[in-house]
C-alpha cells in the first residue's frame, strides 16, 4: 500500500510485515515515554542515583552512544574532505545513525538534569572553563549539522523529488556537503574530546584525573581517537546487521574492508597512546596525588583485569586483526573485531563514569555500588526504540545505501524490465528542467 | 564605594575531633539555619540532604581496644582550583573573592550534578525530591536563607546568611569590617563541646589561624592541592594516621555504614 | 486591487506580523519572565517578611530546662539557640531543643480532643468535644471508685502539686512519674539518710573525681551544658564504668567496660577493698547504722570474684578502689542510660553506699544538700513503681510533658486493671503512650503555654525559671491544670485550682518574699540579687522575660547517720548453654521513642547515621559471625515479650556476646508520620517486678 | 504591490502588538489597600524626610514600609478630613491592624539586598533607585507580572527594559553594573542568599 513511497528499483517487505516490525518498538517507545514523564514531572528520585553516585547509567550510555555515533563525522570527513569515494556507499546510513545517537543522547541528558527548563542558561551564562560547556555547545551545533545533513536523504524520497523546489534545495545542499562535513568534523573533534576531558579534569577524582597537554587533559585526545576508531566499526556492524535483517546485500565487500582498515589504523594508534597515558598515570599522575594507582584496583569487582580487557582484549587484539589484510578478508574476523572495538569503547566509557564514581576518595569512604532503576533503563530503551523506528522508516522510504539497487540487480533480485524501468531516469511526467538539473547533479564532482 | 580599603578575609574552621561526641546538634542547627527540609521516608545517608554530614570512623581494633571518632564532613571551601567551581557549566558556583567562601547559587543551577562528581568530599547534595515542610514549619523558615527547589545542588556556605546579617549591621554603624562576634556559623554556635573554631585564617591573631597551624591539625585530601579551608585536629595518633591513608579499607573490613 | 484576501495574503500578513514581533520586546521579555519563573516556581515555600527580634524562654522538652534564645520573624520563632552565660545550661541546648519550635507543628500534632476506638496501631481516632471527653473521664473515675493514677512526666512542677492535691481527694489516687535515671543515686541516698530534711545535688564543680556507673554524663545528663562545661574545663577526672562504648565512655578519661548487669558486684568489690585494705577512715563506715550487715554483704566480693563476674581485671578493680579513696573529693554516680532505665534497687544501693563510705554526703565537692525552693511543697519522695500493686489502676491520666526518659508500655499496662484500664492522655502530639489512650485531651505544646522549670536533676542549688510561650496557643488545646479543675468540679470536690498563670504567679511571689538568691538576666547576661528587686511583679516580669533564679548554696553539714539497708546480695549462676544474649537497651534522653521529635531530627537519625533509629541492634563482628548476621539483611530479634525485625549494625566497639538495641524514635518521613505504637525495641524489654527493664535477654532467630 | 502592503501592515501590526498591547496582557494591576500621598508628607506641608518613616533597626535591617504604629504617632486621631485618613484611623490604627501594602520594589527570596551598605557606606540617595517616589501625590496600582509574579518596577516601566534613568529597573544586571563601576569584586553569594 505504500509502494509509491518506496524507492524505485529496490525490494522492500510488505507493509504488513513492516508494521509487525515497528509495533514492538513502539511499545518500548511508550514505556520509555512513561518513565521520562515520571522523572520530569515528579523528580529524579525515580532514579537510583544518589549524592555519591551523581552520574549513572544515563551518562555512561550517553558517552558510549556518542562515541559510536562518531561514524557520522568521521566517514563524512573521509568522504568529503579526504575524498574516499568508496564511503559514499554508507555515508547516508552513517548520517542517520549519527543523528539517532546524538539526538538520543541529548534527549536523555535533558531528562538527566534536575532543571531542564534552565538548561539553556549554559548559552546565556557560559563558564568557559567547564568541559561541559564545550560539550553543550558542540553537541547542540553538531546536532543541527546532522539534521541538515539528514534533509537531503529524506528529500531523495521518490515522491518528494516530484516537487521541483525540493529538488533544487537538495541539490544546493549537496554542494554544501563538504562544508557541513568540515564543520561537523571540527565540532565533533571538540565535543568528543571534551567528553573525555569531562573526567580527565576531575582533580578530586584521582582515578580519572589526567595531566594536561596544552589546555586539555590527555583523555581529551584519547576520546577523539577512540571515537574515530569505534565509529567506522559501528557503521560496519550496523550495515552488516541491516543486511542480515533485510536479507540483502547493501554494500560491496571492499567498503567493509576499507571501514575495517580505517578502524584498525585509528585503534592501534589509540591503543599505543592509551598505554602510554596509563603508564604515565600509574607512575606519576596518580602517586603524585598521593594515590598509589594499584589501590584503585584493590576491590574485587574492579580488579586490574578490567584494565587488561580494555587495552589488550578490546584494543590490541582487534587492532591487529583489522590491520592484517588476510584476516580482514574473512567476514567473521572482520565483524568479530568490529564487535570487540565497540565493546572496548563501551568498557572504556564505563570505566570513566561508573568506576570513577564507585571508588572512594576519603579515607573512610566505602566502596559504592549502584544499580539503575527501571525508569533509568526504560528511558534509555526509549532512545533505542526511537532509533530503530527512525532508521527503519528512513531505510524503507529513502536510499540509505546507493549501491543497493545495483547490487540487487547483480544478485538478480530484480527482473530485467524492472531494472530497465529503474534505469530510465526521466519518467514522461517529469518537467524538462528537472531532468537537466539531475543530469547536472549526476555530473557534479563531489 | 571604593574597595581598596576592604581587607580580604579567608574564613576557615578547625574541628577538634577529640571534643566531638557526635551529639548531632551541629547537623540539626545547620539544617534549621539553612532551611534544609526534613527527610522524606525514602531518604537515607546516600540521597538525603545534610549540608553537614557526620561519619563514624573506627580504628578497626578488637574490643575493648576498639575506638571510634566522629568526623563531621561538609564543604571544605577549597581555595585553589576549586574542583566544583571550574566544572560548573553555567557559573552557578564561585569563590567569593572577599571571603574565600565557595558560593552556590541554586537558582542558577540546572542540576547536571557535574560538581558533585568533582567534589572529593561528597559535600554537595542534590534535591532528588521536592522539599517538604508541614504548614506550620513553613512559617518558621529562616528569612535570611532562600529555600531551594527540586533538581538543584546545594551545600554548606559557612552560613552565609549570617555573614549578610553581620555585614549590614556593621554597615549601618558605618563600618566596612564586621565584628567577628556577629558572624559565627550555626554549627559552631550550637556545639556544646566547643569543638569547632571559626574565623579568619588570614588574621594571625585569631584562634582559628593558630589552631590550624598546630602540629595535631590536618586536612583531608590536602595532597590534592585544592587548599581546603576546613582543618581537623586530634591528639590521637591513629586518627591522624587514618586521615593520611590514601584509600579506604576494602569493604570486608568496613564496619560503620 | 483585488477585494478578496487569498490564503497567500494571510500568510504574508502572518509573516510580516512575526517579523514585526521579532523587532519588539515581546519575545525577549517572555523569555526573561519564563526563566525567572523557572527559578522561583511555586513548589518552594515563600519566606516571611517582617521585623526580626530575639526572645528568651526555657525549654520544656525534658527535665533539663535549658535557657533558650529564639530569633523570631514577625513574632514567629525560626531558630533556637542557647543563652550564653546561662547559669543552668551554660549557653547550650541539645539537638532536640534546637528544633523545639517545630514541635507545635509536628505532623502528629493533635489540637482537638479525640476518642480512640481500638488499641495500638489499629486504633481509630474520632474528634470529640472537650466536655464529652471530660465527662467520660469523670464517669470512669466514679465507676472505678476513684482508683485513679496520674502519670506525671516531669515531677516537681507546680502542676505536679495540683495533681497530688487532686489525687489526695480520691479514695485511692496514685501519683506516678516516669522513672528518672539521673537522680537514682540521690534517691537511694535520701532513702538511706536518717531524718533527711532537704533535697540533694551533686557538687561536680568542686569534685576532683567522678566514678560514673553508666551515667550518660556527656549525653545530656542533668543539663547538657553543665557537663560540657566541666568537660571543657578538664576537671573533674571521669572514670566511666559502662557496658557500652557510650558517648560518655568515649569522652571520659577512662572507660571501664563491664559485663552488663554486674555493676553492683563492682560496687561491692570496691567497698570490700575499702574495708579490707583500710582505704577509708573507719568512722565513715560506722556512720552506717547497719554496717555490720553491710560489711558481711561485701565480705565475699574479693577482687578475683568481682573480676570473674564483671569481666574487669582484678588489678583494675583494686586501682579503682585506690583511686577513689586517694582522691580528695570523689563522687560516685549511678543512673544508667535513659533508654535502659534505672538500675535495680540493689545496684542503686550498692553504688550509693560508696558515697557514704567515702564520707562525701553533705560535703562540698560531694553530694550536697540544698535549700528547698520557696513556694514548692518539697516532696521528692522517690516513686517506686514496684510499690504499686499490679492491676490496681482503673483510670490513668498521662501528663502531656516530655519526661525524656523511656517508659515501656508493658510497665504501665501491668498496673492497669486488665481490659478495664481507662487511659486519658494530655499529650500535645500523638506519642508512644498517648497512642494507647482512650481519650486524648491535648494540652498546649512546647513553647505554647506558660510553664515552670523546676531545678534540674543533681543541681547543687535550687533554681526556678519560666518557659514563656513563644508560639500562639492553638485553638482546642487545654492546659492540664484546667483539665484537673474541670474533673474536680465534675467529681464535686471542694478544690481551689487556679489558672496556670495564677499558679505560677503564686510561686514567683513566694520566691520574692524569701529574698534569697539572685536572677540571671539573659538580655544583658547579668546577675541581679532578688533583694534588689522592687516588687513581686518586677520579679514576675523578669522571669517572663527569660530570667532564671538561682538559690544560694546551703552551708554544708556532713551527714553522719545512715542505714544502707543492703542485706545479703546473692549471685545468680549464669544460664548455661543458651543462645540467649544480654540485650542492652540504650537511648538518648529526650529521644527515647516514647517522645516525639522534630522531623528535622532526621539529620541525626536518618540522613546521617549518627544515632541509630529504633529497631537497630549493634553487635560485635565476632557475634555477627557466630549468628550469621550481616549489616545487609535484617534479622529477627526475639525476647519473652515478642519478636521484631531489626536492622543489624556490625560494630567492633560492641562487647562480644552482647546485643545493643537502640531505643530511639521510630524511623519516619515527614510525609508519612507513622503511628508511634509500632514495633518498638522498648516493648521487647523485660520489665522486672521492681519496675526496671535493664536486664533483658534476647536471641536472634534464623531469618 | 498589494502583497507588499499586506506584508508591511503585518509588520506594523506585529510591532503594535509587541510594543503597545503586550504590556497590558503581561501585567495585572493591583490597587493599594489605602491611598497615600508621599507629597503631603515630604512637601513643605509635611516637611518630612524619607528616613523619618523608612528606617533601619539596630541590626541594620531595613524596616521597609513603617508599621501602623508609626502612622499612629501622628494620626492617632485624624489631622485633616480626607477620606483616606479617616479610613487609616478607623480601619487600621484604631483596631491596630497592619496595612497590607503592595510593595513596588519587592525582590525575590533568593536576592539579598540591604539598604545599610548602600545608604550609609555608599552614600547613595534614595532617588538613585526609587526616583521621585518620595514626592508622588498618589500611590499608583502595583502591576504584577503574570508569569514571574514580580512587580513591574523590577523590570522597569518601559517594556523595552532600556532606560537612562538610574531608578528604572531593579534587575540583577543593574546591580552588577553599578557594583562593577564602583570597582567591587563580589561573588554571587554577596547578593544571593
Amino acid at each position: 500500500m505504500d509502494k509509491y513511497l518506496i524507492p524505485r528499483g529496490v525490494q522492500r517487505t510488505s507493509f504488513g510485515k513492516f508494521l509487525l516490525w515497528i509495533i514492538p518498538w513502539t511499545g518500548l517507545l511508550l514505556l520509555g515515554l512513561y518513565a521520562i514523564y515520571l522523572c520530569l514531572a515528579e523528580g529524579l528520585f525515580h532514579t537510583n542515583m544518589d549524592n555519591r553516585f551523581a552520574f549513572g547509567i544515563w551518562i555512561f550510555l550517553d558517552l558510549t552512544v556518542i562515541a559510536l555515533g562518531a561514524g557520522a563525522f568521521f566517514t563524512g570527513f573521509l568522504l568529503y574532505i579526504l575524498r574516499r569515494k568508496e564511503l559514499k556507499a554508507v555515508i547516508n546510513s552513517a548520517v542517520v545513525i549519527g543523528l539517532i545517537c546524538y539526538s538520543g543522547a541529548v534527549l536523555v541528558l535533558m531528562v538527566d538534569v534536575g532543571q531542564p527548563l534552565r538548561a539553556w542558561f549554559t548559552f546565556w551564562h557560559p563558564n568557559t572553563h567547564s568541559m561541559l560547556t564545550e560539550v553543550t555547545f558542540c553537541l547542540t551545533c553538531y546536532l543541527i549539522v546532522l539534521l541538515i545533513e539528514y534533509v537531503p536523504i529524506v528529500l531523495k524520497n521518490r515522491q518528494l523529488r516530484q516537487i521541483p523546489k525540493f529538488l533544487v534545495f537538495e541539490f544546493e545542499l549537496h554542494k554544501l556537503m563538504p562544508v557541513l562535513a568540515g564543520i561537523g568534523t571540527f565540532l565533533s573533534f571538540f565535543h568528543q574530546g571534551s567528553l573525555g576531558g569531562l573526567f580527565g579534569v576531575l582533580r578530586g577524582r584521582p582515578f580519572a584525573f589526567r595531566e594536561e597537554l596544552g589546555i586539555w587533559p590527555s583523555t581529551f585526545f584519547l576520546f577523539v581517537i577512540s571515537a574515530a576508531a569505534a565509529g567506522p566499526s559501528f557503521i560496519m556492524l550496523t550495515t552488516w546487521l541491516v543486511e542480515k535483517i533485510t536479507r540483502k546485500q547493501l554494500v560491496k565487500p571492499e567498503v567493509y574492508k576499507f571501514l575495517g582498515k580505517v578502524s584498525g589504523v585509528m585503534l592501534i594508534s589509540y591503543v599505543l597512546l592509551k598505554s602510554v597515558d596509563t603508564l604515565i598515570w600509574i607512575n606519576s599522575t596518580s602517586p603524585g596525588n598521593g594515590f598509589p594507582a594499584f589501590e584503585f584496583y584493590a576491590t574485587q569487582s574492579f580488579g586490574t583485569w578490567i584494565l587488561f580487557t580494555e587495552i589488550v582484549a578490546f584494543g590490541l587484539l582487534p587492532a591487529l586483526v583489522l590491520l592484517s589484510r588476510r584476516l580482514r578478508e574473512q567476514r567473521k574476523y572482520l565483524f568479530g573485531a568490529g564487535f570487540l572495538v565497540c565493546s572496548g569503547i563501551m568498557l572504556n566509557r564505563f570505566v570513566m563514569t561508573i568506576q570513577t564514581l564507585a571508588l572512594p576518595t576519603l579515607p573512610f569512604d566505602d566502596f559504592l555500588t549502584y544499580a539503575p532503576s527501571w525508569e533509568e533503563v526504560a528511558t534509555f530503551l526509549f532512545v533505542v526504540a526511537y532509533g530503530m523506528i527512525l532508521y527503519s522508516v528512513t531505510f524503507r522510504y529513502a536510499t540509505l545505501f546507493p549501491q543497493e539497487k545495483e547490487l540487487s540487480q547483480l544478485n538478480g533480485e530484480l527482473s530485467m524490465q524492472e531494472f530497465a524501468r529503474s534505469g530510465k531516469r526521466t519518467p514522461p511526467w517529469q518537467p524538462k528542467f528537472v531532468t537537466q538539473l539531475m543530469d547536472k547533479f549526476a555530473s557534479t564532482k563531489l | 564605594m571604593e574597595t581598596t580599603t576592604e581587607k580580604k578575609q579567608k574564613y576557615g574552621m578547625v574541628i577538634d575531633l577529640d571534643k566531638c561526641n557526635g551529639c548531632g546538634s551541629c547537623a540539626v542547627a545547620c539544617a534549621i539555619e539553612n532551611n534544609v527540609p526534613p527527610a522524606l521516608e525514602k531518604m537515607n545517608k546516600r540521597n538525603g540532604l545534610t549540608w553537614l554530614n557526620i561519619s563514624t570512623v573506627s580504628n578497626n581494633e578488637q574490643f575493648p581496644k576498639s575506638e571510634s571518632v566522629f568526623v563531621p564532613m561538609f564543604c571544605q571551601q577549597c581555595e585553589k582550583e576549586t574542583p566544583c567551581m571550574t566544572v560548573c557549566p553555567q557559573n552557578a558556583v564561585d569563590v567569593d573573592p572577599t571571603t574565600g567562601i565557595v558560593g552556590q547559587v541554586p537558582q542558577r543551577c540546572l542540576g547536571c550534578r557535574y560538581c558533585m562528581t568533582a567534589c572529593p568530599y561528597h559535600a554537595r547534595y542534590f534535591n532528588w525530591w521536592d522539599p517538604e515542610w508541614t504548614e506550620g514549619m513553613k512559617q518558621q523558615l529562616n528569612p535570611d536563607v532562600a529555600p531551594r527547589m527540586r533538581g538543584v545542588v546545594e551545600k554548606c556556605n559557612f552560613c552565609h546568611g549570617r555573614l549578610h546579617a553581620a555585614k549590614q549591621k556593621a554597615a549601618s554603624q558605618g563600618n566596612r569590617e564586621i565584628d567577628p562576634a556577629d558572624y559565627i556559623p550555626a554549627c559552631v554556635e550550637s556545639c556544646p563541646n566547643k569543638a569547632i573554631t571559626f574565623g579568619d585564617l588570614n588574621d594571625e591573631s585569631t584562634l582559628v589561624a593558630q589552631a590550624a597551624k598546630h602540629e595535631h591539625s590536618f586536612r583531608f585530601l590536602s595532597r590534592l592541592g585544592t587548599e581546603p579551608k576546613v582543618y581537623y585536629h586530634s591528639k590521637k595518633q591513629w586518627v591522624r594516621a587514618m586521615a593520611e591513608k590514601s584509600l579506604t579499607r576494602s569493604h570486608q573490613e568496613e564496619f560503620h555504614g | 486591487m483585488a477585494k478578496t484576501l487569498t490564503r497567500r495574503d494571510i500568510l504574508k500578513f502572518t509573516g510580516g506580523g512575526i517579523l514585526g514581533l521579532m523587532f519588539s520586546p515581546l519575545p525577549w521579555k517572555l523569555l526573561d519572565d519564563s526563566s525567572i519563573w523557572t527559578q522561583n516556581w511555586g513548589l518552594t515555600p515563600k519566606l516571611a517578611h517582617g521585623p526580626i527580634a530575639e526572645q528568651f524562654s526555657h525549654c520544656t522538652l525534658c527535665a533539663g530546662g535549658c535557657g533558650i534564645k529564639a530569633r523570631t520573624v514577625s513574632g514567629m520563632p525560626y531558630s533556637i539557640t542557647g543563652i550564653s552565660g546561662h547559669p543552668i545550661s551554660y549557653g547550650t541546648v541539645c539537638a532536640r531543643g534546637l528544633a523545639g519550635h517545630h514541635m507545635a507543628y509536628h505532623p502528629l500534632r493533635i489540637v482537638h480532643p479525640h476518642m480512640f476506638t481500638g488499641k495500638g496501631s489499629d486504633s481509630a481516632m474520632t474528634a470529640v468535644s472537650l466536655q464529652s471527653a471530660l465527662d467520660a473521664t469523670a464517669q470512669h473515675i466514679r465507676e472505678t471508685r476513684g482508683s485513679i493514677a496520674i502519670l506525671d512526666q516531669q515531677p516537681g512542677r507546680a502542676i505536679s502539686e495540683i495533681y497530688k492535691e487532686f489525687l489526695s481527694t480520691l479514695p485511692n489516687g496514685i501519683f506516678l512519674s516516669s522513672p528518672s535515671n539521673e537522680d537514682a543515686t540521690l534517691l537511694a541516698i535520701q532513702a538511706m539518710v536518717h531524718q533527711q530534711k532537704s533535697s540533694y545535688g551533686f557538687d561536680f564543680e568542686n569534685a576532683d573525681l567522678i566514678l560514673s556507673f553508666g551515667a550518660p554524663l556527656f549525653d545530656y545528663w542533668g543539663t547538657p551544658g553543665r557537663m560540657s562545661a566541666l568537660r571543657n574545663a578538664g576537671t573533674p577526672k571521669i572514670i566511666q564504668v559502662d557496658s557500652r562504648y557510650s558517648r560518655t565512655a568515649m569522652q571520659s578519661d577512662e572507660w571501664i567496660a563491664i559485663q552488663p548487669g554486674t555493676e553492683k558486684y563492682l560496687a561491692l568489690g570496691v567497698a570490700h577493698l575499702f574495708l579490707t585494705e583500710k582505704l577509708i577512715p573507719v568512722r565513715n563506715l560506722r556512720s552506717a547504722a547497719d554496717f555490720a550487715a553491710y560489711g558481711k554483704t561485701v565480705n565475699e566480693f574479693i577482687p578475683e570474684k568481682v573480676s570473674l563476674l564483671t569481666g574487669i581485671d582484678s588489678g583494675r578493680v583494686r586501682e579503682i578502689a585506690r583511686t577513689l579513696a586517694s582522691s580528695q573529693r570523689p563522687i560516685v554516680v549511678s543512673g544508667a542510660d535513659p533508654g535502659g532505665g534505672p538500675f535495680d534497687g540493689e545496684t542503686e544501693k550498692a553504688i550509693a553506699a560508696l558515697n557514704i563510705l567515702l564520707g562525701n554526703v553533705g560535703t562540698s565537692g560531694g553530694i550536697v544538700s540544698r535549700f528547698d525552693i520557696p513556694g514548692y511543697k518539697n516532696s521528692s519522695d522517690p516513686i517506686r513503681w514496684s510499690s504499686i500493686p499490679d492491676h490496681s489502676i482503673g483510670v490513668l491520666i498521662v501528663d502531656g510533658a516530655d519526661s525524656g526518659y523511656a517508659l515501656p508500655w508493658s510497665l504501665v499496662q501491668r498496673k492497669l486493671i486488665p481490659n478495664e484500664g481507662f487511659i486519658v492522655s494530655l499529650a500535645p502530639v500523638l506519642n508512644e503512650i498517648s497512642a494507647h489512650a482512650d481519650y486524648l485531651i491535648p494540652s498546649p505544646g512546647h513553647l505554647e503555654t506558660l510553664q515552670d522549670i523546676p531545678t534540674p536533676t543533681g543541681f547543687p542549688a535550687g533554681t526556678f525559671a519560666l518557659s514563656t510561650p513563644l508560639l500562639k496557643k492553638q485553638e482546642g488545646t487545654t492546659d492540664s491544670v484546667d483539665v484537673i479543675r474541670e474533673l474536680s468540679v465534675r467529681l464535686n470536690k471542694q478544690l481551689e485550682i487556679p489558672t496556670q498563670e495564677a499558679l505560677l504567679k503564686q510561686k514567683s511571689a513566694a520566691l520574692f518574699s524569701q529574698k534569697r538568691g539572685s536572677l540571671h538576666i539573659p538580655s544583658d547576661n547579668s546577675i541581679l540579687p532578688i533583694r534588689d528587686l522592687s516588687s513581686a511583679d518586677d520579679l514576675w516580669t523578669k522571669l517572663t522575660e527569660g530570667a532564671v533564679w538561682i538559690d544560694e548554696l546551703l552551708k554544708q553539714t556532713s551527714v553522719k547517720s545512715f542505714t544502707i539497708g543492703l542485706a545479703a546480695v546473692e549471685v545468680p549462676n549464669p544460664k548455661q548453654g543458651t543462645n540467649e544474649l544480654p540485650m542492652i537497651a540504650y537511648g538518648w534522653r529526650g529521644a527515647t521513642s516514647t517522645a516525639q521529635i522534630s522531623p528535622i531530627m532526621s539529620k541525626v537519625f536518618q540522613e546521617t547515621e549518627l544515632r541509630a533509629v529504633n529497631g537497630t541492634v549493634s553487635v560485635n563482628p565476632t557475634t555477627a559471625l557466630q549468628y550469621g548476621l550481616s549489616k545487609e539483611e535484617p534479622a529477627d530479634l526475639s525476647t519473652i515479650n515478642g519478636t521484631m525485625k531489626v536492622r543489624v549494625k556490625v560494630d567492633p566497639t560492641v562487647r562480644p556476646g552482647v546485643i545493643e538495641a537502640s531505643i530511639a524514635p521510630l524511623p519516619n518521613g515527614i510525609e508519612t508520620p507513622k503511628h508511634p505504637a509500632g514495633n518498638n525495641i522498648l516493648n521487647l524489654c523485660e520489665v522486672t517486678n521492681d519496675g526496671t527493664w535493664r536486664m533483658t535477654t534476647a536471641k536472634f532467630l534464623k531469618v | 504591490m498589494k502583497s507588499k502592503i499586506i506584508f508591511i501592515t503585518g509588520i506594523l501590526f506585529g510591532l503594535f502588538i509587541g510594543w503597545y498591547a503586550f504590556p497590558f496582557a503581561l501585567y495585572r494591576s493591583n490597587e493599594q489597600p489605602l491611598q497615600f500621598s508621599h507629597f503631603v508628607h515630604t512637601g513643605e506641608k509635611g516637611g518630612m524626610a524619607c528616613e523619618d518613616c523608612h528606617q533601619t533597626n539596630d541590626q541594620g535591617r531595613f524596616q521597609g514600609i513603617p508599621a501602623t504604629a508609626k502612622c499612629a504617632e501622628c494620626h492617632a486621631s485624624p489631622l485633616g478630613e480626607t477620606e483616606n485618613e479617616k479610613r487609616l484611623v478607623d480601619e487600621y490604627i484604631t483596631p491596630n491592624k497592619e496595612i497590607p501594602w503592595l510593595v513596588y520594589s519587592r525582590q525575590p527570596d533568593n536576592a539579598f539586598f540591604s539598604h545599610a551598605p548602600h545608604v550609609t557606606l555608599g552614600e547613595m540617595k534614595c532617588e538613585t533607585c526609587h526616583g521621585g517616589h518620595g514626592t508622588t501625590e498618589v500611590l499608583r496600582p502595583r502591576q504584577t507580572n503574570r508569569i514571574s509574579g514580580y512587580s513591574r518596577d523590577i523590570w522597569g516601566a518601559s517594556i523595552s527594559g532600556i532606560s537612562s534613568n538610574s531608578w528604572e529597573g531593579m534587575k540583577m544586571d543593574k546591580c552588577v553594573r553599578c557594583h562593577g563601576d564602583n570597582g567591587r569584586r563580589d561573588g554571587c553569594v554577596a547578593c544571593h542568599k
